[in-house]
């Protein structure tokens, strides 16, 4: 639906799979570049302990992007990630901290609060047709609020929740912090959803055309409602692993959570206007952003600086990869 | 959550006092600290008290709509903690011009209007840091995890530790300082970053709750607690943990709940036609293990 | 004949839009084993019809049986699960997905009931392409595919279902001939004592050749039914329009045209992906034909002179070679381009009829930088006159228009535009014949006037009747150019299959 | 694009213009809803003071919202209003403040700065063909390091520059304070170039069908252009009107604007998809938010009940305008 007529050059020649593995590959080859690009200019880059942060600067985020990059798919939008996630968060320490239930079903809890929010929002967007940016916009907005009511807009600590901590502090596979393992299996669970199970297949479809996906007799309401609420878990998930990471639940946080994550999944390469998704891309365009601003601040440039940069770096990194790609974003 | 007694009609509309209260912001705990004094206050001396502010510290226009809405319930009263110490003065000035007494409260205003600030000088708040940081570190390089680029008490907070340091530690270098918003993770990877580029940092001092729980959490997750010196501002259940498990040296913390419960004393006194002074200190401390536990620090801190 | 229950029936049925009363009290029985023809001119209320026999729209009055058995489909899917199979005159693809995941979309193989199994989803699309002797690539993105080529999809796909009825509305309005026979082979394949055709064309000699009876329908009234074999093509025409027509008659000998000006000149085109040093002239008040199976490169030669895709080779105008990058600059030198996807490149669905019809002339209709919007309304009003367009007022949306009276809709805003060039592809694309014959009328006119124009079409009647001479194609060249006089459908076959290797449907071209 | 087979009853009754005046009416009736609901609530609401701080407070999210509906309705996106109409405040405060250069030579030129942002944003989305998102997640950053880098951090104040305060503080209409007159003038402008002119009819056009807008001879690049330029003219007057507010140029402000001019657009009825756009509805949609706002502050519900709040009044008054609109988004 995005190729216009100017400039389709060289369209079509391999299926869509060999396509967009190819755009991967580019997408990747831009991330490389900034690689070397910072390892050259500075000598503490490329030291495992800094790549490490890198990835776990990018977990969290990542893990938003993954369950946004399914609603991007439909050709819908999903603004309530970020605030989403901190309710998810305060959830999980009233479920372990506040109420003292087992880890296994505190954190179970928290990635049901995630479907939940998803619930709300697939049934908002499909049942009452309310266009996507409204309806995610105003739970939102109500995620936020309920934060902060639930937890008494204060932290709730999890010190006294042996292991919690572990979760996404400690390193199943050593050197590998499990935040980093967590997002990692994620984003293979998420890659497999949307290109192995009738819950991608349909969010496509329903991106690239919806009426004639409803006419083919897919319950395409229905199936809006099974998206949002994948895509609520991977909420849930990195609502649990922040949690983790801070050791505690954070009310305030979130905000702007939501635009991180929707920028890692179009600078990865999946369309907003829907019908065209992939979750590796997504990967590197989270691991993009992360590394930009972390190599940035290696180098000690002047905070206000790397805004300029990160921003001129995203409009030439997204550009080169849609020139190799043939312009057609 | 509310004005304490605003039950259930509008406040104003009782007949007790009201004081609204526009601050810089709610979610912190250092705000809740503030709004629990204000309660307090309210309670002790039965008045009704409303409390809310902006979501961060640089939205001014935001803030000022809120004053704005305050104004138009016509309080008895009004404290209020300038993010911008200019922009509000015309409104102040309307207040003042309908008998509503303005009290600043955090940080001061660059004009007459209020009768009196209640507030933390925050240029000495953060010397005293840097007095600590010279102190423990005794020469090197060390760095700063700000919270916001832009406002007054962000701006101080680095200037005052700076100018310390500069005057007076010739053998500390501060090589770096990155602002992350006062958002626990985005403080930790920018922690990170600097201890990456500098390998032999010695000390980073966070400018409030969320920089420096962010710093021990990169000082922490880079596993290289109690090779660095790390110096927070205001306190918090995280911080005062830290603290207490040699993760951080020390903190700064000013007493949000004299704040609050002062601002709103100084309203009613005002509201009473009572003379108030033109200035009241808070106050700030130093905290770290040796005292966190004394009587007179525990009770500044906040949870 | 017989006294068992039809296959399928529908009686008393009426149907309303807002503003339109689109079907009045219209009946129709298709018997086992039969092809029905269902005709009518644009709007006469055949697609709305069948939208109610399938499921898409519920019915304000009247019954539908199926073998004797009353029903309501409640949606496409249950209308399928009764039987029913409907090709739509509007494509439901999903561009972004392969040919073999649009047809079997909402029925995946699955692995565990999980894992969608695409091999064998493609497995299943290239057997099912081998059955019905079409030439897709199940792997390609429908994006990519040409009108034709989405259109073998939809017959693929409607074919893919165990159907007892299959209905379908203009399947051959982007086809050629080639396809069209391919069709019908299929089409006599499918029809057994327990199954039943509907088929809806414009075109008379396809229902000539392909129906057992015609049913006629007018103003969304029910006519009559005929049988085809002892009724005259004719006949039919009369009972859809409610009068006698003149059709298929060739102009008087072309007007001599070969010492005017060249109008366009087109030397030398050449793209990447398809066309080999296409030249060719087109003279002031010309029409030239351009003949050649589907993806002989008519439609990018058209194209490719109007800037639409890259391209090598000289395009003069008025004798003065141009450089064209833009459709834009196309028409600022006087050439409009008249695209034969209606959908994708003509219209703007969810606009007026005004809207539509003004988009080309916008700048042309302004005062002191404001939009004349009464301009636009009386010039809509004027062409929705002039080309019969059925449409309750100029203030409807293009996407509540019938298909034909939506491609008139297109013709209209480049009517408007007055260009002096005009390349029109696939002018009269479900179009029904009295009207076509209009529009015949209405070229041969604007070639009068001193207007050049480029008729591009799969129907070699169309070319023949129209153009002064034919240029055919196959494969992206030029294999020979026919004065009126000399051109037979057989010649010009000769010439569009002169280089005969292998075809594809699937247009990507590039690496034959 | 978003109609569904399901359920699109009753559309198409009127032509495009009664249907929108219609639509309009309805969304404004959400507005006085809200409207009577406060004034019975609370007994400051229906103050001429507290609705002028309402209009106060619509008037620079709402310049913004005009422009950004020019953008939406090509079926793009601008994030780059908040932080764009930031750098436009503090670039006027570099004339006037700084170089001391005469109050319209000021005032021009931030209008210019705008102007040039949107001009940057056309080029990327146009000519780079870059998506809208992209560019001006891009140009977002751009502008806000750049407005920290120019101010050095620090506010620029006007206290000096006679006449500006009262620029949008004045009344040149008594008990009106400018800034709201130059909003509805604004408006205005911004309807009349919808509706009355090329830029916005292409606008439409694109956003409707872009290949087909191409096809039918519009240079839709070029136009492209100058809709976004146009867009950035309204920003750059929201920074004038912004810094003439507030005295002064505040170089940290905003971030978050962005989602708050595009939630009026998009509660006021124009289609993100693009094609369909209304003016009025920004206006209307605009008045909502600050309306739903001030009145929670008026009636002193807590803060962390109030975003809940607006978060489900957003839901209910868009799917309630959706509802009578016969539920055609
Ligand atoms: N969704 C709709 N809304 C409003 N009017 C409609 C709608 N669908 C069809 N119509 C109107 O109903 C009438 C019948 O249309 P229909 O599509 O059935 O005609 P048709 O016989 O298939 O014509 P064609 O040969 O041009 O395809 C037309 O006047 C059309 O404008
Ligand atoms: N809608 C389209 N989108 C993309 N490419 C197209 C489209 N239409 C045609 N093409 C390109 O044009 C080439 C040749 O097909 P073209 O349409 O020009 O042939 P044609 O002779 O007009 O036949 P027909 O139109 O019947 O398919 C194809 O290789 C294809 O790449
Ligand atoms: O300005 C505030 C400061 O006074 C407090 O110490 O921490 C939070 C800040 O936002
Ligand atoms: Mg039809
Ligand atoms: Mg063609």
């Amino acid at each position: 639906m995005t190729t216009t007529i100017l400039g389709r050059a060289g369209q079509g020649k391999n299926g869509l799979g060999n396509r967009q593995q190819l755009q991967q590959l580019l997408a990747f080859a831009g991330l490389v570049v900034i690689f070397v690009f910072f390892s050259v200019a500075s000598p503490y880059f490329l030291d495992w302990a800094n790549v490490k942060g890198i990835l776990l600067a990018t977990a969290v985020t990542g893990i938003m992007a993954l369950g946004a990059t399914l609603v991007i798919a439909t050709g819908g939008i999903d603004l309530s990630v970020g605030t989403g996630m901190t309710l998810c968060s305060v959830m999980t320490g009233v479920f372990l901290a506040n109420l003292g239930l087992p880890l296994v079903v505190g954190v179970l809890g928290g990635l049901a609060i995630g479907a939940l929010i998803g619930l709300l929002n697939g049934l908002n967007v499909a049942y009452l047709r309310l266009p996507p940016f409204i309806a995610t916009l105003a739970m939102m907005m109500v995620a936020q609020g309920l934060s902060l009511v639930i937890s008494g807009t204060k932290p709730i600590y999890f010190s006294d929740v042996a292991g919690f901590g572990q979760l996404a502090g400690g390193e199943l596979v050593p050197g590998l912090p499990n935040a980093v393992l967590i997002f990692f299996v994620a984003a293979v669970l998420a890659g497999v959803t949307l290109s192995k199970t009738l819950t991608g297949r349909y969010a496509l479809s329903i991106g690239s055309n919806e009426e004639a996906t409803a006419i083919s007799g897919v319950d395409v309401r229905r199936w809006k409602v099974v998206i949002y609420v994948v895509a609520g878990l991977f909420t849930g998930l990195a609502g649990v692993v922040m949690a983790s990471r801070l050791n505690s639940a954070q009310p305030g946080l979130g905000l702007g959570y939501e635009l991180e994550a929707i920028a890692a999944v179009v600078i990865g390469g999946t369309s907003l206007r829907g019908g065209k998704a992939t979750i590796l891309g997504t990967v590197i365009g989270a691991l993009i952003m992360a590394t930009l601003t972390n190599g940035l601040r290696i180098m000690s440039i002047p905070q206000e600086w790397q805004k300029v940069a990160v921003g001129i770096v995203i409009v030439l990194a997204v550009y080169a990869d849609m020139l190799r790609r043939g312009k057609e974003a | 959550s509310g004005g304490s007694g605003s039950g259930g009609g509008a406040p104003g509309t009782g007949d007790k006092p009201y004081v609204a209260l526009v601050s810089k912001g709610f979610q912190h705990q250092f705000w809740q600290a503030v709004k629990q004094g204000a309660d307090d206050a309210a309670a002790e001396l039965d008045v009704e008290v409303t409390f809310e502010g902006p979501e961060t510290e640089t939205e001014v226009e935001k803030q000022l709509t809120m004053l704005q809405t305050a104004l138009d319930k016509s309080p008895d009263a009004i404290g209020y903690a300038a993010l911008d110490s200019e922009a509000s003065i015309p409104m102040m000035t309307d207040a003042v011009s309908r008998g509503i007494p303005v009290i600043a409260f955090d940080s001061g205003v660059d004009s007459d209007a209020p009768v009196t600030t209640v507030s933390t000088d925050n240029l000495a708040a953060s010397a005293e840091a840097a007095k600590h940081m010279a102190e423990l570190v005794g020469s090197g390089k060390i760095a700063i995890v700000g919270h916001d680029q832009t406002s007054q008490t962000g701006q101080q907070r680095v200037e005052g530790f700076t100018q310390y340091i500069e005057e007076n530690a010739p053998d500390i270098e501060i090589v770096d300082t990155q602002y992350a918003a006062g958002d626990q993770l985005k403080s930790a990877d920018a922690a990170k970053a600097i201890m990456q580029a500098h390998p032999d940092l010695k000390g980073i001092y966070g400018t409030n709750e969320g920089s420096a729980i962010g710093v021990v959490k990169a000082v922490q997750e880079s596993g290289r607690s109690g090779e660095l010196t790390v110096i927070g501002f205001d306190s918090g259940t995280a911080q005062t943990d830290a603290i207490r498990d040699g993760l951080m040296a020390g903190a700064i913390t000013q007493d949000p709940i004299k704040m609050g419960y002062e601002t709103v004393k100084a309203a009613v006194a005002a509201i009473n036609g009572e003379e108030v002074e033109p200035v009241i200190d808070s106050g700030f401390y130093w905290y770290d293990e040796t005292n966190i536990d004394d009587p007179e620090i525990a009770a500044v801190l906040y949870e | 004949m017989t006294d068992s229950p039809a296959l399928l029936s529908a009686t008393g049925i009426s149907k309303s839009f807002p503003g339109v009363r689109a079907l009045d009290d219209v009946h129709l029985d298709l018997r086992h084993g039969e092809v029905l023809a269902l005709v009518g001119e644009n709007g006469a209320g055949k697609s709305t019809l069948l939208k109610l026999l399938s499921g898409l729209h519920r019915p304000d009055a009247g019954t539908m049986a199926l073998d004797g058995t009353p029903m309501s489909p409640s949606g496409p899917r249950q209308a399928n699960e009764l039987g029913i199979s409907v090709i739509h005159q509007e494509f439901h693809l999903m561009p972004d997905l392969t040919v073999a995941q649009n047809i079997f979309i909402g029925r995946e193989p699955r692995r565990a009931g999980l894992l969608i199994r695409d091999d064998e989803l493609e497995r299943r699309a290239t057997a099912l392409f081998e059955r019905l002797g079409i030439p897709l690539d199940p792997r390609q993105p429908v994006a990519h595919l040409s009108v034709a080529g989405q259109q073998m999809v939809e017959i693929a796909k409607a074919l893919s279902f165990d159907a007892r009825v299959l209905i379908m509305d203009e399947p051959t309005a982007a086809l050629t001939e080639t396809e069209v026979a391919t069709l019908f082979w299929i089409v006599r394949d499918f029809v057994s004592p327990r199954t039943g055709v509907i088929y809806v064309s414009h075109r008379m000699d396809e229902i000539k050749e392909i129906s057992d009876r015609i049913t006629v329908l007018r103003d969304g009234r029910y006519v009559d039914t005929l049988p085809t074999a002892t009724t005259e093509t004719r006949e039919v025409i009369a009972a859809m329009v409610g009068r006698q027509l003149e059709t298929g008659v060739r102009p008087h000998p072309a007007p001599e045209v070969a010492d005017r000006e060249v109008a366009l000149a087109v030397r030398g085109l050449s793209t990447r992906a398809l066309l080999k040093d296409v030249s060719f002239e087109l003279r002031r008040g010309e029409i030239l034909g351009l003949a050649g199976l589907m993806g002989a490169g008519r439609t990018e030669v058209a194209r490719a002179i109007i800037g639409a895709d890259r391209s090598t080779g000289v395009v003069e105008v008025n004798g003065r070679p141009v450089t064209i990058r833009t459709p834009a600059d196309a028409v600022r030198h006087g050439i409009g381009y008249l695209s034969e996807d209606r959908k994708r490149y003509g219209l703007l669905l969810d606009q007026d009829v005004v809207r539509n019809v003004m988009l080309s002339s916008l700048p042309g209709m302004t005062r002191g930088g404001f939009v004349r919007d009464a301009d636009g309304r009386r010039v809509a009003a004027d062409m929705v006159d002039r080309l019969s367009i059925r449409t309750p007022s100029v203030n409807q949306r293009a996407k509540n228009l019938s298909g034909g009276n939506q491609q008139k809709v297109v013709l209209a805003k480049w009517l408007v535009r007055d260009c002096d060039v005009l390349i029109v592809d696939e002018p009269t694309r479900g179009i029904d014949v009295g009207a076509k014959d209009e529009i015949y009328t209405l070229l041969t006119g604007l070639a009068a006037q001193g207007k050049s124009i480029v008729v591009i079409s799969s129907e070699l009647p169309e070319v023949m009747r129209l153009a002064d001479r034919i240029v055919v194609m196959c494969e992206g060249r030029v294999t020979g150019t026919l004065a009126n006089a000399d051109a037979t459908q057989h010649h010009i076959m000769e010439l569009a299959t002169r280089f005969g290797a292998d075809r594809s449907l699937v247009t990507t071209g590039g690496d034959a």
